[in-house]
């Protein structure tokens, strides 16, 4: 572990030394957005007037469209893609990590999946902690914290004229030594750095007591409740595609002329063909078997098979729902009702 | 149709027509590679029995199921390929052609870019064959009743073929009076028979037949439906005359008080007739028309203290009361023998038709030499007491013919032989006349043309190579004004009377036919034939056939073969009683219409419907199609916004393919 | 110099009109521009506006679509809908900024050989004006 | 305009109809300015109603997006009606179905209101951001007054109503059973807002623009899924017998998607700014929409939505339908 101090004035010299020795991903701003890109050579944006990418950094290890293989049509051999490079993405939020963290699980229980695993073993992830929280952050109810550090390599907190670094990994150090000299050691900024992000923590306003949730779950698996929760619903996968835990993807071969390949992207169980069947049944018929999956499959799902509740609390799904349908809202209705 | 597509390529040279620019082996090595395609081959025509054989011999033994042969236009020989696979057992429409002469071989000379073009084109259509469905080919009733729009020779006799084949026939003319061209005629090349001679006998059959409802002064309003089921509406314009009880004495016509003065149309308007008026005196039927348009009863209101004819006519046969009618029929099949109408040389002022009275047509000459026509018969020139015989008479070819700048590129075929029966005319009338023809090309190409020319000539007619440029007056004779292009001298010859070759015109009022039958016009105006060889009868509308100058200018014996053959075509669907229906019919896909009917609105042949259906326990709409009205165009398929309509053998599974196919970097 | 740049056209063609047209331009022996590949339907109607699109995204430099003339159509009134769709269709393609001279259509009747010819060229002509489409094709993009 | 009690007072009788299911409108949301669409089951819930400028989902859309589940041999259909709260643009939605037979007239009850436009939160994110508390807007005048935690701010209307709403010439219900408080009048004269900036732009920089844009699309669908015009059951989007538009996410399967998707609304499109305010990448989708309104309009003299009688746009010409581009 290392400990170490960035001067503001220094940021660009710490971008370059990162992108010189790895793919440095960033949070860059498009449109009225956030969301992580290769960095480009800006070294003038710097996160200060970035609050959290709208897009998660889970699309840096799990793309929305990743190549599985190519053909040639007719042809019975297929070729692999490029081999990926090392990665660094700077600036994710805490619980993004946490969020990588969560999804490494679902791709190495059994078998292991070696795109998933191949982009995430050569991603390292810098964090920026939180100084002030978001209008929808409950990260404090899940065990997160704006400054944790759980699936980071390197912590990083923003001190006003300078950020204190922390590495978490040996991963996390090694790129510390990468960007060396841009940096300079600390000394006594990591209590500072505690203080700002206990002091974020209390400004968290959101909550929800997860006691109990997974059983209700299970019990009231017909209640009414999931009628009127849905309702509003418009199907729409702007709450799965934004979530950093989700990670349903599709698999499809696309063609362009006799080049194939075949890919999977992101795929999201608020659609109605995530569960069709070839014989036009569907077992998810409509939007409440859905909602009630996409709650369900966080909160219960996940705990009974990893023991661990698959949502961060970051507030993507509240913030960006077009009719807010507030998982928050639905957790202490299923508490309360269920 | 789940087994695995085996795709037979089958690549024509058509004689060199192909294989001269596209290279057949490198075509033939690149269909060997596409995806799905089990065999390859060329041959020199595959439209040949050998190579048909070729594709129903890898049909059996290679067990293909489906066929793509590239060569010609599937406009020339889908059909014949399609039953090469019927008749190897396999479904027809498993067929796709790639068009490598036509759209390729024919109009990229270098086979640098016709190569790689057919390449593309064989690939298209593997991409697409490989999707093919097969498909049922239905058959609806057939109407056993057929309709005949024209009442000329072309109409009379394909109405006399149909109606003595057993079959009902409704021949719809729109003068008072069938006929047509012919009857104006007054001896016909090169047998020089009496027009009326040959044509009255048929005139009167058609009258009298059983099985042939006449109806004359009518036309056709609107036609619905299909081959076999074609529903016509017919507007039986009101004559003033009950024709039950006309008798056709003709006392009307004496009395009317504007007798002789209304210019007779039969007579090419060198006639005069009165309102009331029998158009000839062979007309059939023999039954009095007020003519609407001059009678002064019905355009003023006030014929004297009443009606003359009413007062006169014996049986009460007019009726100034009388209504147009409007009456539907139920016909099979339809023929098209509107005939033609004569260029107007007005169009070409330097020849001074509008100037001088002594510049007549040849229709008009017709008129003029005709016995029944209104000189008896006798050849005069100028009026009353100047009456007398022309001594100097000239023919002008190519009126109004093989002339650009009047929009009529193409030869009316009949002219150099009306001319040189007109000239043959002249010198039996008159003797001693002098008569000239002026032509470009004497085109005597017709059994018996050329010697009739040949006689012609040694009749002593003069033969002057030249377009005369101008006809003038100089005192009081008329010059005509030409460079004799044999010898490059230029002219200026004397005449009494001038006769213009006029060339033969679309009907003015084709238009309406072809909003009425979808039909097509060729660059000439007249009709389009399905195929100008081999369905020259044919339109693109099946169940409607063409005869005679509609089509086209030909003289008699063509149109009459014409004819002919319009009516045996025409009789396949009544004799049969029974018509295909188009097997390229639109498919719903009931579980993702969402029944906004907008396939319903755009379908022109109303063949879609909503229909409500139990869905799991709801009540849907969902579109429904009419297989024996769907025509397979496909436009609903376009408007489909959930693309839950898809014609048949053209749906987006199938054309996506293609499309992907010709994209492909080459 | 790179090589001359030799667009690729895909061409949709009503069966009655337009594809007879171009039947009519082979058999008189006109010649013209390779690039323009045809896809035969019954009617213009039944062109998807979409296939347009797809067409751009396949590969296609520029799209054709040629029908018969008004009052003409075999089917009565189906190119008067493809009149409307594919207008608003260059509209809209237009507006995001597809070049106007990359889509066009024609009406062509099946006795203006000549006239086939004429459109074949100007579509090639400008196509190759503007060059190829690499923004929007499938293969563009790095699989 | 109309006050809160008299739409409550008018929604509990209606929804004490016998032949009425349901009546649909909105209630507050969860936090800061949101709003969320509200099924008014029983009198009481009636209490619940909210209608302020904040209400910017079009409730038409919910008449085509409940499911039809099979129903168990022998169950009928629930054929009781479904009432709804319309403004302008979600009675033009429903105008649009009626012609397009996505919805039966006799089975909606429309209480109409009269609207003055609703807040694009994308406009007020920078200056007034969202915070925990429920806030409340109402109009004041030609003036929108937040209510953010008991504290006022009265803010100018072209600062913060959506684009669509400050040009919107049909504020009041164009089709409804009963319509509430008074008329209002269109803020502006007829136009369509971005749209003649990027008519005027080269076609490589509207192309660069629409690149930067369509990159950004995430496919989540929420725009299609808001359109009250977007209802079949297997939009072609989600086929993959022809597969239309790839799923893969890159500009030129996100370009082809959103010309798809905005051809598909040619004539249909009622301008109610929907898709654009549930983006969550903020697409300017109203500014492809309106492009093709606006030639709707001009070339076809066509508004969608306003004849309950007349036939689809987009299943009618005319045969002078003007033909310059035609080679």
């Amino acid at each position: 572990m290392s400990e170490k101090v960035l001067q503001k004035a220094n940021w660009s010299s710490f971008v370059q030394a990162l992108a010189d020795a790895r793919e440095l991903w960033f949070p860059v701003k498009d449109g009225p957005i956030y969301k992580f890109a290769p960095y480009s050579g800006d070294v003038d944006a710097g996160l200060e007037e970035y609050a959290y990418s709208s897009v998660p950094p889970k699309a840096v290890v799990l793309p929305q469209t990743e190549t599985m293989f190519l053909y040639q049509v007719g042809d019975k051999e297929i070729s692999l893609p490029e081999e990926k490079k090392e990665k660094v993405v700077l600036g994710a939020r805490p619980c993004d990590a946490r969020a990588m963290d969560i999804v490494d699980r679902v791709f190495q229980w059994d078998e292991d999946d070696p795109y998933y695993l191949e982009n995430r073993n050569k991603t390292a992830v810098i964090g920026l902690a939180c100084n002030e929280p978001f209008v929808n952050c409950f990260c404090t109810s899940l065990d997160g914290s704006p400054g944790s550090t759980q699936g980071l390599d390197v912590l990083m907190v923003d001190l006003g004229d300078k950020y204190y670094l922390r590495s978490v990994t040996d991963k996390g150090s090694r790129i510390l030594g990468d960007a060396e000299s841009a940096l300079e050691d600390a000394s006594g900024e990591g209590s500072q750095a505690e203080e700002i992000i206990k002091e974020a923590e209390g400004k968290i306003k959101r909550s929800i007591d997860t006691e109990g949730i997974r059983e209700k779950l299970e019990e009231g698996w017909e209640a009414p409740l999931w009628d009127e929760v849905s309702r509003a619903c418009l199907g729409c996968g702007a709450c799965t595609f934004l979530c950093p835990t989700c990670h349903c993807f599709d698999i499809q071969d696309e063609v362009e002329g006799f080049d194939g390949r075949r890919c999977r992207m992101w795929d999201s169980c608020m659609f109605g063909e995530y569960t069709l069947h070839t014989s036009g049944h569907n077992p998810r018929p409509s939007r409440k078997e859905r909602t009630r999956n996409r709650i369900s499959h966080k909160y219960r799902y996940y705990v009974e098979k990893f023991d661990k509740i698959a949502c961060v609390g970051c507030g993507r799904c509240i913030t960006s729902c077009p009719v807010n349908i507030d998982i928050l809202d639905i957790l202490s209705r299923v508490k309360e009702e269920l | 149709m789940s087994e695995k597509p085996r795709v037979g390529v089958y690549v024509c040279h058509c004689g060199i027509n192909i294989a001269a620019t596209v290279n057949v082996e490198e075509v033939v090595e690149f269909a060997s590679r596409l995806p799905g395609v089990t065999v390859v081959r060329n041959y020199a025509y595959m439209c040949s029995d050998p190579g048909q054989q070729l594709v129903r011999e890898d049909i059996e033994n290679e067990n293909l199921n489906r066929i793509v042969v590239a060569s010609c236009s599937p406009r020339m020989h889908e059909i014949t390929f399609r039953r090469t696979l019927q008749d190897a057992g396999l479904n027809p429409y498993y067929l796709e052609m790639a068009n490598i002469r036509e759209h390729c071989s024919w109009v990229h000379p270098d086979s640098e870019e016709a190569t790689p073009k057919a390449k593309k084109l064989v690939s298209a259509a593997v991409s697409k064959a490989r999707m093919l469905e097969p498909l049922e080919e239905k058959e609806v009733d057939s109407e056993r009743t057929a309709m005949v729009i024209g009442g000329g020779i072309a109409g009379i006799q394909s109405a006399l073929d149909i109606a003595d084949a057993g079959y009902q026939v409704y021949l719809v003319e729109k003068s008072p009076s069938v006929g047509g061209r012919m009857a104006q005629l007054d001896k016909t090349f090169p047998t020089l028979d009496c027009s009326a001679c040959i044509m009255t006998p048929k005139m009167v059959d058609v009258a009298n037949h059983p099985n042939i409802e006449l109806m004359t002064y009518s036309e056709v309003e609107e036609v619905n439906g299909f081959i076999g089921n074609f529903e016509v509406k017919v507007r039986k314009k009101a004559r003033y005359v009950d024709i039950d009880k006309c008798n056709g004495c003709g006392e009307c016509a004496d009395n009317c008080r504007v007798k002789n003065r209304i210019p007779n149309e039969f007579d090419a308007n060198v006639g005069k007739r009165s309102a009331i008026y029998l158009p000839f005196p062979q007309a059939v039927p023999a039954k009095f028309t007020v003519d609407p348009d001059h009678c002064l009863y019905l355009t003023k209101g006030k014929c004297g203290k009443g009606p003359k004819c009413q007062e006169v006519c014996g049986t009460g046969a007019i009726d100034f009361e009388q209504q147009d009618e409007e009456v539907e029929v139920k016909v099979g099949a339809i023929i098209v023998a509107t005939g033609f109408d004569t260029f107007d040389p007005s169009n070409k002022p330097e020849y001074g038709y509008q100037d001088y009275p002594n510049v007549i047509t040849g229709l008009e000459m017709e008129r003029l030499v005709a016995a029944s026509g209104p000189t008896g018969g006798e050849l005069l020139i100028g009026e009353g007491e100047n009456a007398r015989k022309p001594k100097k008479v000239a023919f002008i070819q190519c009126v109004g013919s093989r002339d650009a700048s009047v929009g009529n590129e193409y030869c009316s075929r009949v002219c150099c032989m009306y001319t040189a029966k007109q000239a043959h005319l002249i010198k039996e009338k008159v003797p001693d006349a002098e008569v000239t023809v002026y032509y470009m090309d004497v085109r005597a190409f017709g059994k018996g043309f050329e010697e009739f020319y040949d006689r012609v000539r040694r009749e002593g007619i003069r033969y002057v190579r030249g377009n005369p440029s101008e006809i003038f007056k100089k005192d009081d004779k008329l010059i005509v004004k030409v460079e004799d292009t044999l010898t490059a001298t230029p002219r200026e010859d004397e005449a009494d009377l001038v006769v213009l070759a006029v060339g033969l015109e679309p009907r003015q009022d084709a238009r309406g036919v072809i909003d009425l039958l979808r039909l097509s016009q060729t660059s000439d105006r007249f009709f389009m034939e399905a195929h100008p060889k081999l369905y020259p009868v044919d339109t693109s509308t099946d169940g409607v056939f063409l005869a005679g100058c509609a089509q086209g200018p030909k003289d008699i014996p063509d149109t009459v073969a014409q004819a002919k053959g319009a009516a045996a075509s025409a009789m396949i669907p009544l004799s049969r009683g029974k018509v295909k229906v188009e097997a390229q019919t639109a498919e719903v896909n009931e579980a993702t219409c969402r029944g906004c009917g907008f396939c319903t609105e755009v379908c022109p042949y109303s063949a879609i419907e909503l229909k409500t259906i139990n869905w799991f326990g709801h009540e849907v709409n969902v579109a429904e199609v009419n297989e024996a009205l769907c025509k397979g165009c496909g436009t609903c398929s376009a408007a489909c916004l959930s693309n839950s309509i898809q014609p048949r053998s053209f749906r987006d599974s199938q054309i996506m393919p293609q499309i992907a196919a010709l994209g492909v970097k080459s | 110099m790179s090589e001359q740049f030799e667009p690729n056209i895909v061409a949709f063609l009503c069966n009655w009109c337009s594809y007879a047209g171009a039947d009519l331009a082979g058999t008189s022996r006109t010649h013209y521009p390779a690039n323009l590949k045809v896809i035969r339907v019954m009617c213009t109607g039944r062109i998807n506006p979409l296939f347009v699109l797809n067409a751009l995204q396949q590969g296609a430099d520029g799209v054709l679509v040629s029908g018969c003339h008004p009052g003409d159509c075999h089917y009565m009134e189906g190119n008067m809908y493809a009149r409307r769709r594919f207008r608003l269709m260059k509209d809209l393609l237009e507006y995001l900024g597809v070049d106007s001279r990359r889509f066009h259509m024609s009406w062509v009747s099946a006795s203006e050989g000549g006239k086939w010819k004429e459109v074949v060229e100007k579509v090639v002509d400008e196509v190759s004006e503007i060059g190829p489409f690499e923004q929007f094709k499938r293969e563009k993009i790095n699989w | 305009m109309v006050d809160l009690e008299t739409i409550r007072k008018k929604a509990k009788e209606i929804v004490s109809r016998e032949d009425v299911k349901h009546l649909i409108g909105w209630r507050k949301g969860t936090f800061g300015y949101r709003v969320t669409p509200y099924w008014v089951e029983a009198p009481e819930d009636a209490e619940e109603l909210v209608y302020s400028p904040l209400c910017n989902t079009n409730l038409a859309t919910y008449l085509t997006l409940a499911e039809k589940l099979p129903l168990p041999k022998g169950q009928e259909p629930d054929r009781r009606k479904t009432a709804l709260l319309v403004r302008g643009c979600d009675s033009r939605a429903v105008v649009q179905l009626l012609t397009e037979r996505g919805v039966d007239r006799e089975q909606v009850v429309l209480l109409g209101l009269p609207c003055r436009g609703v807040v694009d939160l994308r406009k007020l994110k920078d200056s007034y951001p969202e915070d925990n508390e429920v806030a409340d807007a109402e109009w004041k005048e030609d003036k929108i007054v937040l209510n953010v935690s008991g504290e006022k701010k009265e803010i100018p209307r072209e600062e913060v109503l959506d684009d669509h709403c400050l040009v919107c010439r049909y504020p009041n219900p164009v089709e409804a059973d009963e319509t509430l408080g008074e008329k209002v009048e269109p803020w502006a004269e007829e136009s369509h807002p971005g749209v003649e900036e990027l008519e005027n732009a080269s076609f490589d920089k509207r192309w660069d623009f629409w690149e930067k844009e369509f990159e950004r699309c995430i496919r989540c669908y929420a725009c299609r899924n808001a359109c009250p015009m977007c209802y079949c059951e297997d939009c072609i989007l989600d086929r993959l017998n022809p597969t239309w538009i790839y799923r893969s996410n890159n500009y030129s399967e996100n370009t082809a998607f959103h010309i798809a998707r905005a051809f598909h609304l040619v004539g249909r499109c009622v301008s109610c700014g929907a898709c654009e305010r549930v983006c969550p990448a903020g697409i300017p989708l109203g500014k492809i929409n309106q492009k093709l309104v606006k030639e709707v309009r001009e070339k076809y003299e066509f508004e969608p939505g306003t004849d309950p009688e007349g036939v689809p746009f987009q299943a009618s010409y005319n045969p002078q339908d003007q033909e310059d581009f035609i080679l």
